[in-house]
C-alpha cells in the first residue's frame, strides 16, 4: 500500500470582481491531480513557474483547504482537519521550504527552532529535548555551536539544512520539499541533495520533491510527475520521462534543459527548436478548449500520459487498466 | 473605475448611518440643555419649556433623530439655538472660512514639504539633510498650540504684521480689498499650520525619495545614459510622489483637527471655533452637524486619496 | 522510529553538558545586549534615554512627598509670584500655587496618561493588527471596517464631546477616552507587517509542525514585528504626551485642580500671560519639548538598530 | 559558431573594485583582466558573491564614488572609461553599453508604460522624433518576440509576465544598437523554457548586430550554450579563462573543475554528489596574499600552490591562474571509497 | 481715569469717571477716520439685530450705534423722560400707558416710525411661535396679551392706536399698573420699536433667520449699518435719517476680540475701546494691566449685575409652580448661612483679585442704583469670631476635626460653582478653605468647578440635593425689581428662599404707595437688611462695568443721562494714539 494517495486533488482560488465583489471565476491552482507516494521513495513533481506544484504541496500539508479531491493517509481522509488531528497527521508529515532563511523564524535561536515540532508532538523534558537537537545538528552535520545562534548567521546551505533538521525530528514518514535547493549555488547545492539522500537512507522516509531543475530531479527521483496549469500531464519513472517523454510539453521542457556538453550545444539547439514548433503546432491538439489538459491515460504499467482522446482511445484498447482518471 | 468609486460611495453609506447615530446620542447625552444657560434676566421658564417642546427636545431619542435624519434629506439641519439662524448657513459662512485657511495651509504645506524633503533627501547624509531633519523633530516636538501662540505673539502683536483675530477687517472694502484682507488674516496661522503639516511630508517623501534613489528602475535608468537630474525629475520625484498625493486626502483630517487650535488662537471665525462655541452653549444641531460633517470630509478625503492613488498608479488602477 | 536517530549520530547524554557548554561559548547575544551596545555607541541618545529614565523616575518618586490637596490649595497671597524667591523657585500661578510642585506633580499625572495611554493603545493595537492580519479574509475585512469607521470619525471633536458629557471625569477615565481613538495607527502599521509576516515560509512552517494559531501569533509573527512595536510604541508615547496637553489646551484635559503639564502650558492661551507670567507656562512647555525630543531620538535609535539587524540579516556570515 | 573579428573593443585592465565597509576599502574585484570582441558571448561564471555583478556596474559606471574605490583602465573603444566624467560616461551608457539586470520587475518603473521606458534611452541617444521612436519601439518588441507589440507597448510592467519583462529590458538594452552588451543573470529568474527563449533572443540579437555580450550568471548549462569564451570567477579573481570548450572539456584550475563536478549529472544519478569544502570567505575576511581558493582543497600541499598565483596563459589563449591545476587530484581519486564527508 | 478709591458696600474700590476726554482738539480728519471699537467676547456674535429676538449682549453690543431701537431717552436712574424717540405718559387711574412718537422719527431707509413699530414688538414677544425669550408673566397685565399668547386672538385687544396703525400715538391698556413702568427696563413695558413695515410678511418664528433682522437691517438711531461680517464685525456710518444729534465721526467698525487677545490687541493700539458701556464684561483682573497703558484713559460705572451666595432650603412644588422652603433641609439655619458668609472673607478675595474694580458686596441690589441701593448696610464683613459663636450658638458642635449637626449627625456642605477663569478657581478654594477654618467640611459639588450648563441645569431642577451652597451672578436690567430672581414663584430663586415677609417686602416695591419714591427707596432698603438677616442669598461682590478709552477720543461717556453717546464723540486723530 502507498504511504500517501492523493486523488483528484482540487485547489481553486476565487477570484472577486463586479460590482458587488462577488466570486466571477476561480484560478485553478491545482485541478484534479492524483499520484500516490510509496514509503521510502523520492516522488518527483516538476513544472513551470504558476503550474500549481506549490499548491498541491501546501493542500497535502493542509496548508491550503483543498476544493476538490482526497489525500489518504492511514486510510483516513487528511484533507479535513480534525483527521489531521486525530492522527497526529502533521508529524508525520513535515516540509521544507524553498527560501531557507524566510522559513527559519529570524528571530529564533536554531535550538528553539528545531525543537518547535517536538515541543508540540513529544514531550520531552528539558534535557531530553536539548540532546536530541543535539543529535539532528551532527546528523545535518552541523556543530553544537549553532545551538544558540540565530538563522540570519548561518549560510543557505547550512540554513537549509537546519531545515532539514527541523523537518527530520519527528520522524516523519514524508517530507515535502519544494524547490530546496533551487535558491542555492551549485555546491551548496549539492551539499544539501547529498544531506537529504543520506537521511532518506537513514530512515527510509519518502519525499515529496518539487523542483523545476529537471537535472536535480533525475538526480533525486525514481518517480516522476509533470504538471502544467494546475493538471499532471505525464507521470511515470525516471526512464520513462527522461527516454520516453511522450506529451508534447514533457518533451518541451526536457529539450529546455541547457546542455552542458558544449560540443553539441548547435545540435541540441536546433533540436529545441524543432521541438518548440512542433510545441506551438500541437498545443491545440494536446489541450482542450480551456487549455487544460487532457485526463491521463497509463501508456505503460509505470507511465501515464495526458494524450488527446484520439491518441488515448489507441492506448485505452491496449491496456485493459482504465488510465487513472481526473 | 467608476464602478470602484461608486462601491466606495456605498460602502460609505453604512458608515455615515452609524456616525450619524452615535454623534446624534453623543450630543444628545450631553448635560444641561440650550435654553436654560442662555440666563436672560427677563427670560420665563414656562416659555424655555415652551421652546424646548416646540423643538421637539421631550420626544424620545430615536424620533428626535429621525426628524432630524428626515430633515437632513431636504438640506435641512435644523436651527442653531444659539444664533437662531439654519445651521447650513450658519456653516455656509464659517464653512467657507475654515475652507479657505485649510487650502491655504494646504497650498503651504506642499509647497514648503515638497522642496524641502527633496531637498535633504537629495543630500542624505549631509549637513543639509541633517539641519532639515533637525527642524522636523523639533517642530514635531512642540505642541501645535504652543507654536500657535508663541507665533500669533511674535508675529502678531509684538511686531504687529498681521491680524489677531477675524477672518477680514472690518474696513476693507471692494472685492479686491477684502481678498486681500482675507488673505492677510490666513497668512500667519496658515504658516504656522504648514510649519507643522510639512513635518510629515518632509520625512516621509525623504524617506520615499531615498529609497527611489536606491530602487533598482533608477539604476536601469542610468544604465541608459540619463542624467541624474533628469533621473530625478522623470523617475524619482514621480515615484516618490505618488504616496505623497495619494496621502493627501488624509491630510485632511488632521487639517480639520488642527483647525480647532488654531481658530481658537486666532480668534478667526471658522468651524472650529463654532464647535468650541457650541459645545458651550450645548447648540445640539451645530453639534451634530459639525461632527457629521467632519466625519464626512474625513471620508471624502480618504475616497479622495483611494481614487487618486487609482488614478496614478497603474498597479491598483482598475478598469 | 526513534531509536534512528540515535543510531545515526554519535552524540549521546554523556556529550550533553560538553556540548552545551560549546554553544554557550558561540552563543549570539539577545537583541537586547545588542540594542544597548547600540546605545553605547550613541552618545546624546544613552543621554536620552538617562535622562527620560532619570527623570520619569524622579517624577514618580518625588510626587509621593508632594501632599497634591494642600499643593492645590490656594494661597491668594502668592498671586502670581515671581519665580526664584525662596519660596516659590519657578514663580507661582493664578492661585499661588508653586510652579514646581505642580510640574512634578504635573509632570507625574500627563506621563502617567501617555503611559496609560501607549499601553491601552498600543497593546489593543498590536493585538487588533496581529489577528486582523495574520487571520486575513472575513476576519480582516470585518476588522477594516471597523476600523475604517474610526478613522473618519472626527477624533478631537468627538473626544470633546465625550469629555463634556461623563460627569466625573477623571486621569483615569481620560486616559480610556483618549485610548479609544488612538489605537488605529498603530493596529494599521501592525497589520500590513503581519500580513507580509504570515506569509513568510516560517510561519507554514509552525503551522505544519503543530503550533497553534495563538502561540503563531504572539510567539512566532510578534517576535519578528518586535522591532517595529518597540519603534511605534516609543514614537506614540512621544505623541501621546502632547494629546493630553492639548486637550486641557483646550479646556478638555483633565480637571482643574489636577495639575498637568497641559494645563500648565494652558496658562499660555493669553498672549499677556505668555510675556508676563510666562513662569507658569514656559517650563511646562520646555520639559514637553525636552521630553518628545528625547523620546524620539530614542526611537530613532531604535530605529536604527532594528535597520542594522536586518542588514547584518542578509549578511551570510 | 560566427566568425569572430578580432576587432577587441573592450579590455578591462587590472581592474579592482573596493567597497568601503565601517570606513575601510575592501576589494570586491581585483586585478581583473579580460577582453571582449564583437559577435562574441564571454561569459563570467562563478558562485554567488564572487563579484560578477560588481564587475560589471563597474564597467558602466554605476558606482557611487563615495562608496568604491575603482582602479586600473576600462579601455572601450579607445578611451578609458573610467577617466570619463559622468557626462561623458552618459554618452556611452546605453548608446554604446546596454545592461540587462537580472530582477525584471524591479528594474522596472512600476508607473511608466513600456514604450516610455524604451523610448527613454533612444531620447538621450538619438535624433529621431516621436514617431520614429515609436516605430523604432514596435520594431524592438518585435525583435525581441513579443507578440502584439502595440499592446505590449502601452502597457505597464506589473500587467507583463517575467519572461515578458526581461524582453522589455532586453529592448531597452539594445534600442540604440550598443557594441557592448552587458547580460547580468538574465535568465535566473525566469523558468527553463523561458530562459531558453531569452537566450535564443539575445543571441540573435548579437548576430543582428554584431555586439559583444558579457554574459554574467551561475547556472554552467547556461553557459555551455551560449558562451564563446567562458571566465571563472572566484572570490573577485578571476580563475580561469578559455573558450567554451577549453573549460568544458578540458577544465584546469581546482575551482573550474569541482564545480563542474558538482553538477547533477546524467551518469551521477545515483552517487552522491561532490562538495566543495568550505565557504566563501567575507569580504573582510579574504586573504591578502595567496591562492584564495586553497583553503577548499586542503589536501593540495601548499607548495603546490603560488605564493602570487598568476594567470598562465597554457596555449591558445587559456588562461589559469595559480600553478596548483597541475597538482590537483579529487580526493576520492586516490583513495577509493572512503568519499569525503564535508561538514 | 483717576485712581482714587472710595468705600461702597463693604469693600474699597477705585472710583471711576463714567466720562473720558482725550487731550486735544477734535479734527476733521479724526472726524473723517474710523472709530475702532472692540467687542471683547470669546465667540462670534449671532448676528441678530432686533432688540426683541437678541438674547445676548454681544449683538446688542455690535449693533449699538444703530441706536438700538430705544423709544425713550432716561433721566437719573434710568427713569424714562421726555424728548427721545417717543415720550411716555402713565395714567394710573385709566390704567394706561401713551407712547407718542416724535414728528421727525424715521427709519434709516427713510421710512417714518409709526405707532405700529410701536406695537409690534409686543406681538413678536408674545408670539405663541416665536423665537424670543423676552416673555414674562408681566407682559399678562396689557389686556388681551394673555390670550394673544395663547394663540387664541390674532392681535392684542389691549394696545390701540387713537389716530390710526400709522400714526403717532399708541395706547396700552393695564389691568394693574406699578411704578416700575417710570423706568426703562420694567417688565411691562417693552423699550423698543421694531420695524413692521419693513418686516411685513416674516412669519414672527422666521423672523429671527431673516436677512431683514441679520444682513440688512434698518435703524433709527445715529448710524446705520454699512455691512456686517457674520460673527466678526459690523462697519457703520451716519443715519442721515436720524432725529437726534448728528453724529460727528464717520465711520465706526465694531470688531469681536477674544478676552484673552484684548489686552495684547489694546497694546498695540489696534483699538479705541470696549464695546458695551455701562454693560461692558472687562476682567477685573486685566485692569490693572489696561490701567497701565499710557495712550488709553479708563472710564467706567458701576455695573448693574452683581455675584451672589445662594443657600439651598428647600425646593420648588412642581404643581403650583410655588418655591417651599423645608425646614428639615440641610442649609434650613440661618445661622449656620451667616456663619458662612461671614467666615468667607470676601474682602480679601476681592482685594488680592478685584483690583479694585470689583468688591465686596454688602446687599442684593447694586450702587448703580443709588436712589434704592442701601449704602450704609454694613453686609458681612469678615468675622470669623462671630461665625464660629454663630455655630456654636446654633449647636453646630465640633467632633473631631469637623463640625456636625444639631442632631450630631455628620455635615458635609456641597459648594457648587461654575468653571471659569483661574482667578476663580482660586476664590472658590479660598472660601472652602475659609470654611474649613470654620470647621465645616465643605467640599465641592464634583470635586471641581461645574462647566456652565450642569451648574444650571443642575440647580434648576424643581429638587436637587447635589448642590447646598452656590456662587451665581444675577444682572439686573435698568429696572431693579428683584421678583424675577426672588419671588416666591421665580424660577430663578433656585435656592428656593420663600418667606410670608419676602413677598409682603418685594410687593411694597411696586404698590400703590410706591409711586412716591421716598417710599419705595425705603421699602427697598428695608428689604436688602431683610435678606441679609435671612442670608438665604448673600452678595458677594459688586464690580465696575468699565472701559479703555484712547487718547484720541473725545466726549466718551456712560453715564446713563447720556442719551447721545454716539453723536457726543468725536476724534482727534485719525489713528489710535
Ligand atoms: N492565495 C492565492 N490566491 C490566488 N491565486 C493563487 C494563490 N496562491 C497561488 N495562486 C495561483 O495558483 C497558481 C499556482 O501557484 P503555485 O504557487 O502552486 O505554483 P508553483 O508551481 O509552485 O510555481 P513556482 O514554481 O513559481 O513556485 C498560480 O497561478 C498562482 O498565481
Ligand atoms: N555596495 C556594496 N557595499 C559593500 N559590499 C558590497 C556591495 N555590493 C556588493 N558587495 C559585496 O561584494 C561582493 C561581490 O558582490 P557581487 O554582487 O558582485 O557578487 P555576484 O557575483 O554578483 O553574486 P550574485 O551571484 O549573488 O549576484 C559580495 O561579497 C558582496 O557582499
Ligand atoms: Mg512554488
Ligand atoms: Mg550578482
Amino acid at each position: 500500500m502507498s504511504l500517501i494517495e492523493i486523488n483528484g486533488l482540487k485547489v481553486h482560488y476565487p477570484i472577486r470582481g463586479g460590482f458587488w465583489n462577488r466570486v466571477v471565476d476561480n484560478v485553478k491552482a491545482v485541478d484534479g491531480v492524483t499520484f500516490d507516494i510509496e514509503a521510502g521513495e523520492t516522488y518527483g513533481l516538476v513544472g513551470e513557474s504558476g503550474s500549481g506544484k506549490s499548491t498541491t504541496a501546501k493542500a497535502i500539508i493542509g496548508l491550503e483547504k483543498a476544493t476538490a479531491g482526497t489525500v489518504m493517509y492511514k486510510g483516513k481522509d487528511v484533507t479535513k482537519g480534525e483527521n489531521r488531528r486525530k492522527l497526529d497527521y502533521n508529524r508525520d508529515v513535515q516540509m521544507i521550504f524553498q527560501d531557507s532563511l524566510s522559513s527559519l523564524n529570524p528571530r529564533k535561536r536554531i535550538e528553539d527552532v528545531i525543537a518547535e515540532p517536538l515541543r508540540n508532538f513529544e514531550h520531552l523534558d528539558k534535557e531530553e529535548e536539548k540532546l536530541r537537537v543535539l543529535q539532528l545538528l551532527d546528523i545535518v552535520g552541523l556543530d553544537a555551536d549553532a545551538l544558540y545562534k540565530y538563522p540570519h548567521q548561518f549560510s543557505g546551505g547550512q540554513r537549509q539544512r537546519i531545515g532539514v533538521a527541523r523537518a527530520v525530528a519527528t520522524h516523519p514518514k514524508l517530507i515535502i520539499a519544494d524547490e530546496p535547493v533551487s535558491a542555492l549555488d551549485l555546491s551548496v547545492q549539492a551539499q544539501v541533495l547529498n544531506f537529504m539522500k543520506k537521511i532518506q537512507r537513514q530512515f527510509g522516509i519518502s519525499y515529496l520533491f518539487i523542483s523545476h531543475d529537471l537535472g536535480v530531479v533525475r538526480h533525486m527521483c525514481k518517480n516522476i510527475a509533470i504538471m502544467t496549469r494546475g493538471r499532471i500531464v505525464e507521470v511515470g519513472t525516471r526512464d520513462d520521462i527522461y527516454n520516453n517523454p511522450m506529451h508534447i510539453y514533457t518533451k518541451r521542457l526536457l529539450a529546455a534543459i541547457p546542455e552542458t556538453n558544449v560540443n553539441h550545444r548547435e545540435a541540441h539547439r536546433k533540436h529545441r527548436l524543432e521541438i518548440e514548433k512542433i510545441y506551438q503546432e500541437q498545443q491545440k491538439t494536446y489541450y482542450d478548449q480551456d487549455r487544460m489538459a487532457f485526463p491521463l491515460v497509463k501508456v505503460s504499467p509505470t507511465h501515464s500520459v495526458a494524450l488527446p482522446p484520439e491518441l488515448a482511445k489507441k492506448f485505452e484498447q491496449q491496456s485493459e487498466n482504465k488510465g487513472v482518471n481526473v | 473605475m467608476w464602478k470602484t468609486i461608486l462601491r466606495r460611495v456605498l460602502i460609505m453609506i453604512p458608515e455615515l448611518i452609524i456616525l450619524s447615530i452615535l454623534v446624534f446620542l453623543l450630543a444628545k447625552a450631553m448635560p444641561g440643555d440650550p435654553f436654560t444657560g442662555s440666563i436672560n434676566p427677563r427670560a420665563d421658564p414656562a416659555q424655555i419649556h415652551h421652546l424646548m417642546a416646540i423643538h421637539g427636545l421631550y420626544d424620545p431619542w430615536y424620533q428626535q433623530y429621525w426628524n432630524w435624519v428626515a430633515h437632513l434629506f431636504h438640506g435641512d439641519l435644523g436651527m442653531s439655538y444659539e444664533y437662531q439662524e439654519p445651521v447650513v448657513d450658519l456653516i455656509q459662512q464659517r464653512g467657507a472660512n475654515t475652507l479657505w485657511l485649510a487650502l491655504f495651509t494646504m497650498v503651504l504645506t506642499y509647497g514648503i514639504g515638497l522642496p524641502l524633503g527633496m531637498y535633504a533627501a537629495h543630500h542624505e547624509g549631509k549637513l543639509q539633510d541633517t539641519l532639515v531633519r533637525v527642524y522636523t523633530y523639533v517642530t514635531m516636538s512642540i505642541p501645535f498650540f504652543v507654536v500657535l501662540v508663541i507665533g500669533i505673539w511674535i508675529f502678531g502683536y509684538a511686531l504687529n504684521w498681521f491680524p489677531t483675530s477675524g477672518s477680514v477687517s472690518a474696513q476693507a472694502s471692494g472685492l479686491g480689498g477684502t481678498v486681500l484682507s482675507r488673505l492677510d488674516h490666513i497668512i500667519l496661522p496658515g504658516l504656522l499650520g504648514a510649519l507643522f503639516g510639512t513635518v510629515n511630508i518632509v520625512q516621509y517623501l525623504r524617506s520615499e525619495v531615498i529609497d527611489a534613489k536606491h530602487s533598482d528602475y533608477v539604476r536601469t535608468a542610468r544604465s541608459k545614459g540619463v542624467p541624474m537630474k533628469d533621473i530625478y525629475r522623470h523617475h524619482i520625484f514621480r515615484n516618490s510622489l505618488l504616496p505623497i498625493a495619494a496621502f493627501a486626502g488624509y491630510s485632511i483630517t488632521g487639517l480639520l483637527g488642527g483647525s480647532i487650535f488654531t481658530e481658537m488662537v486666532f480668534s478667526y471665525p471658522g468651524m472650529g471655533l463654532l464647535f468650541l462655541n457650541a459645545i458651550n452653549f450645548r447648540d445640539y444641531t451645530v453639534i451634530t452637524a459639525l461632527v457629521l460633517l467632519y466625519g464626512f470630509l474625513n471620508l471624502l478625503g480618504t475616497l479622495l486619496s483611494d481614487i487618486v492613488l487609482s488614478i496614478v498608479d497603474p498597479r491598483v488602477r482598475v478598469e | 522510529m526513534k531509536r534512528d536517530i540515535e543510531d545515526a549520530t554519535t552524540i549521546s547524554k554523556a556529550d550533553l553538558a560538553k556540548l552545551t557548554k560549546e554553544a554557550n561559548e558561540e552563543a549570539t547575544p539577545s537583541r537586547l545586549k545588542i540594542m544597548w551596545g547600540e546605545f553605547k555607541a550613541d552618545k546624546p541618545a544613552l543621554v536620552s534615554l538617562f535622562l527620560l529614565v532619570f527623570f520619569i523616575l524622579f517624577v514618580i518618586i518625588a510626587s509621593e512627598f508632594i501632599d497634591v490637596p494642600k499643593m492645590m490649595e490656594t494661597n491668594i497671597m502668592g498671586y502670581y509670584n515671581k519665580p526664584f524667591t525662596p519660596d516659590y523657585w519657578l514663580g507661582a500661578d493664578a492661585g499661588g500655587r508653586s510652579i514646581v510642585k505642580e510640574l512634578i506633580v504635573g509632570s507625574r499625572n500627563s506621563i502617567s496618561i501617555a503611559i496609560g495611554l501607549t499601553i491601552i493603545s498600543s497593546t489593543f493595537g498590536i493585538c487588533w493588527g496581529l489577528i486582523s492580519g495574520y487571520y486575513g479574509g472575513l476576519v480582516d475585512l470585518a476588522m477594516q471596517r471597523v476600523y475604517d469607521f474610526m478613522m473618519i470619525i472626527p477624533m478631537l471633536m468627538t473626544i470633546i464631546v465625550i469629555v463634556t458629557i461623563i460627569p466625573h471625569y477623571n486621569a483615569i477615565t481620560l486616559t480610556l477616552i483618549l485610548s479609544i481613538f488612538y489605537w488605529m495607527g498603530t493596529s494599521r502599521l501592525i497589520r500590513s507587517r503581519t500580513l507580509a509576516e504570515s506569509q513568510k515560509d516560517y510561519v507554514a512552517a509552525s503551522k505544519t509542525s503543530g503550533t497553534s494559531n495563538f502561540k503563531i501569533i504572539f510567539r512566532e509573527i510578534m517576535p519578528n514585528i518586535s522591532s517595529l512595536i518597540i519603534v511605534d510604541t516609543t514614537l506614540s508615547f512621544a505623541e501621546n504626551i502632547g494629546v493630553e496637553t492639548g486637550l486641557s489646551f483646550l479646556g478638555f484635559g483633565l480637571p482643574m485642580g489636577t495639575p498637568s503639564l497641559g494645563t500648565l502650558i494652558a496658562n499660555a492661551n493669553d498672549p499677556e500671560n505668555i510675556t508676563q507670567y510666562w513662569w507658569t507656562w514656559l517650563p511646562a512647555a520646555i520639559e514637553i519639548i525636552i521630553l518628545c525630543l528625547s523620546i524620539s531620538y530614542i526611537g530613532q535609535v531604535m530605529r536604527r538598530t532594528t535597520n542594522a539587524a536586518q542588514r547584518r540579516g542578509q549578511d551570510q556570515k | 559558431m560566427v566568425e569572430t573579428n578580432n576587432d577587441q573593443f573592450l579590455s578591462i585592465k587590472n581592474v579592482s573594485t573596493a567597497f568601503k565597509i565601517n570606513g575601510q576599502f575592501y576589494d570586491a574585484v581585483s586585478n581583473v583582466n579580460l577582453e571582449v570582441k564583437h559577435d562574441e558571448i564571454l561569459a563570467i561564471v562563478g558562485e554567488s558573491g564572487c563579484g560578477k555583478s560588481t564587475l560589471a556596474t563597474t564597467i558602466m559606471g554605476l558606482h557611487d564614488p563615495e562608496e568604491t574605490k575603482i582602479s586600473g583602465e576600462i579601455d572601450f573603444e579607445g578611451t578609458d572609461l573610467l577617466k570619463l566624467d559622468e557626462q561623458g560616461y552618459n554618452k556611452v551608457r546605453g548608446a554604446k553599453i546596454g545592461m540587462i539586470f537580472q530582477d525584471p520587475l524591479s528594474a522596472l518603473n512600476p508607473l511608466k508604460r513600456i514604450e516610455d521606458q524604451i523610448q527613454e534611452v533612444m531620447v538621450y541617444h538619438t535624433k529621431m522624433n516621436e514617431k520614429q521612436r515609436h516605430a523604432r519601439v514596435i520594431e524592438l518588441l518585435n525583435q525581441v518576440g513579443i507578440e502584439d507589440p502595440e499592446r505590449t507597448a502601452h502597457q505597464f510592467p506589473h500587467q507583463l509576465s517575467g519572461g515578458m519583462r526581461q524582453r522589455i529590458i532586453i529592448a531597452i538594452a539594445i534600442a540604440c544598437k550598443p557594441d557592448l552588451i552587458i547580460a547580468d543573470e538574465p535568465t535566473t529568474a525566469l523558468d527553463v523554457t523561458i530562459q531558453a527563449q531569452i537566450l535564443d533572443v539575445l543571441r540573435d540579437i548579437q548576430r543582428e548586430n554584431h555586439a559583444g555580450i558579457i554574459l554574467i550568471t551561475h547556472d554552467l548549462g547556461v553557459v555551455a550554450e551560449t558562451a564563446d569564451r567562458v571566465a571563472v570567477m572566484y572570490a573577485g579573481q578571476i580563475v580561469e579563462q578559455g573558450t567554451a570548450s577549453q573549460i568544458f572539456n578540458e577544465p584546469k584550475h581546482p575551482y573550474t573543475r569541482s564545480l563542474l563536478r558538482s553538477m547533477p549529472q546524467r551518469d551521477n544519478e545515483n552517487d552522491e554528489l561532490y562538495v566543495i569544502q568550505g565557504m566563501v570567505p567575507s569580504l573582510q575576511k579574504m586573504p591578502k596574499a595567496g591562492d584564495r581558493f586553497a583553503p577548499r582543497i586542503p589536501w593540495i600541499p601548499a607548495s603546490a600552490h603560488e605564493a602570487q598565483p598568476k594567470m598562465h596563459d597554457i596555449g591558445d589563449n587559456h588562461l589559469v591562474r595559480c600553478t596548483c591545476y597541475k597538482d590537483f587530484y579529487f580526493p576520492d581519486q586516490v583513495k577509493e571509497g572512503a568519499g569525503h564527508e564535508s561538514n | 481715569s483717576n485712581g482714587k478709591s472710595s468705600e461702597s458696600g463693604a469693600g474699597k474700590h477705585v472710583s471711576m469717571s463714567a466720562t473720558y476726554s482725550g487731550p486735544g482738539k477734535a479734527t476733521t480728519a479724526g472726524n473723517n477716520s474710523t472709530l475702532k471699537i472692540a467687542e471683547v467676547n470669546d465667540a462670534p456674535f449671532a448676528g441678530i439685530f432686533a432688540p426683541t429676538l437678541v438674547t445676548n449682549a454681544e449683538d446688542s453690543d455690535v449693533f449699538s450705534p444703530g441706536g438700538e431701537g430705544s423709544l425713550f431717552n432716561v433721566g437719573k436712574d434710568y427713569k424714562i423722560i421726555d424728548r427721545g424717540l417717543a415720550n411716555q405718559k402713565i395714567n394710573r387711574s385709566a390704567k394706561t400707558i401713551t407712547i407718542t412718537l416724535r414728528k421727525d422719527a424715521k427709519w434709516s431707509n427713510g421710512a417714518k416710525v409709526t405707532a405700529k413699530d410701536v406695537e409690534y414688538p409686543y406681538e413678536i414677544i408674545g408670539n405663541k411661535n416665536t423665537t424670543s425669550q423676552q416673555y414674562s408673566a408681566d407682559y399678562a397685565a396689557i389686556k388681551g396679551m394673555a390670550s394673544y399668547h395663547a394663540g387664541k386672538a390674532k392681535t392684542i385687544s389691549g394696545i390701540t392706536f387713537p389716530d390710526g396703525q400709522n400714526g403717532r400715538t399708541t395706547v396700552i391698556h393695564y389691568s394693574k399698573m406699578s411704578p416700575s413702568m417710570k423706568y426703562a427696563g420694567n417688565s411691562f413695558v417693552w423699550t423698543t420699536v421694531e420695524p413692521y413695515e419693513y418686516y411685513k410678511g416674516i412669519p414672527i418664528a422666521k423672523l429671527a433667520s431673516s436677512s431683514k433682522v441679520r444682513k440688512n437691517p434698518i435703524f433709527i438711531g445715529p448710524y446705520k449699518l454699512d455691512k456686517v461680517v457674520q460673527g466678526e464685525s459690523t462697519s457703520w456710518s451716519p443715519n442721515k435719517y436720524y432725529y437726534g444729534k448728528t453724529p460727528k465721526v464717520k465711520h465706526i467698525t465694531i470688531q469681536v476680540v477674544s478676552t484673552n487677545n484684548a489686552l495684547a490687541a489694546f497694546k498695540s493700539k489696534k483699538y479705541d475701546f470696549v464695546a458695551g458701556g455701562a454693560n461692558s464684561v472687562m476682567p477685573s483682573s486685566q485692569y490693572p494691566k489696561f490701567k497701565k497703558l499710557s495712550d488709553y484713559g479708563i472710564a467706567g460705572t458701576p455695573s448693574m449685575g452683581y455675584d451672589y451666595f445662594g443657600f439651598n432650603v428647600g425646593h420648588m412644588d412642581t404643581k403650583t409652580g410655588l418655591n417651599v422652603m423645608d425646614k428639615n433641609s440641610k442649609m434650613a439655619n440661618k445661622n449656620l448661612r451667616r456663619a458662612m458668609i461671614y467666615a468667607a472673607n470676601v474682602n480679601a478675595v476681592e482685594k488680592k483679585f478685584g483690583n479694585g474694580v470689583s468688591w465686596q458686596a454688602n446687599t442684593l441690589i447694586p450702587p448703580a442704583f443709588k436712589d434704592v441701593y442701601d449704602a450704609k448696610n454694613p453686609g458681612f464683613k469678615y468675622n470669623m469670631k462671630k461665625a464660629k459663636s454663630l455655630l456654636d450658638k446654633a449647636g453646630y458642635k465640633k467632633s473631631g476635626k469637623w463640625r456636625t449637626d444639631p442632631n450630631g449627625k455628620k455635615l458635609v456642605i456641597h459648594l457648587g460653582a461654575m468653571q471659569s477663569s483661574a482667578a476663580t478657581e482660586a476664590e472658590y478654594q479660598f472660601y472652602l478653605q475659609q470654611w474649613h477654618k470654620l470647621g465645616l467640611n465643605v467640599k465641592m459639588t464634583g470635586g471641581k468647578p461645574m462647566e456652565m450648563n450642569s451648574f444650571y441645569s443642575t440647580l434648576q431642577k424643581p429638587k436637587q440635593t447635589s448642590i447646598d451652597v452656590f456662587l451665581a451672578s444675577w444682572s439686573l436690567s435698568t429696572e431693579p425689581t428683584p421678583t424675577q430672581i426672588y419671588g416666591v414663584d421665580a424660577p430663578f430663586n433656585m435656592g428656593h428662599f420663600a418667606t410670608k415677609k419676602n413677598t409682603a417686602l418685594m410687593k411694597s416695591l411696586n404698590n400703590n404707595k410706591a409711586w412716591n419714591a421716598k417710599y419705595r427707596a425705603q421699602q427697598y432698603k428695608k428689604w436688602q437688611r431683610y435678606m441679609n438677616s435671612q442670608a438665604a442669598y448673600a452678595p458677594e461682590s459688586f464690580s465696575m462695568a468699565w472701559s479703555p478709552v484712547n487718547k484720541r477720543v473725545k466726549g466718551y461717556s456712560v453715564a446713563p443721562t447720556n442719551n447721545e453717546f454716539w453723536s457726543n464723540l468725536s476724534l482727534t486723530a485719525a489713528n489710535p494714539k
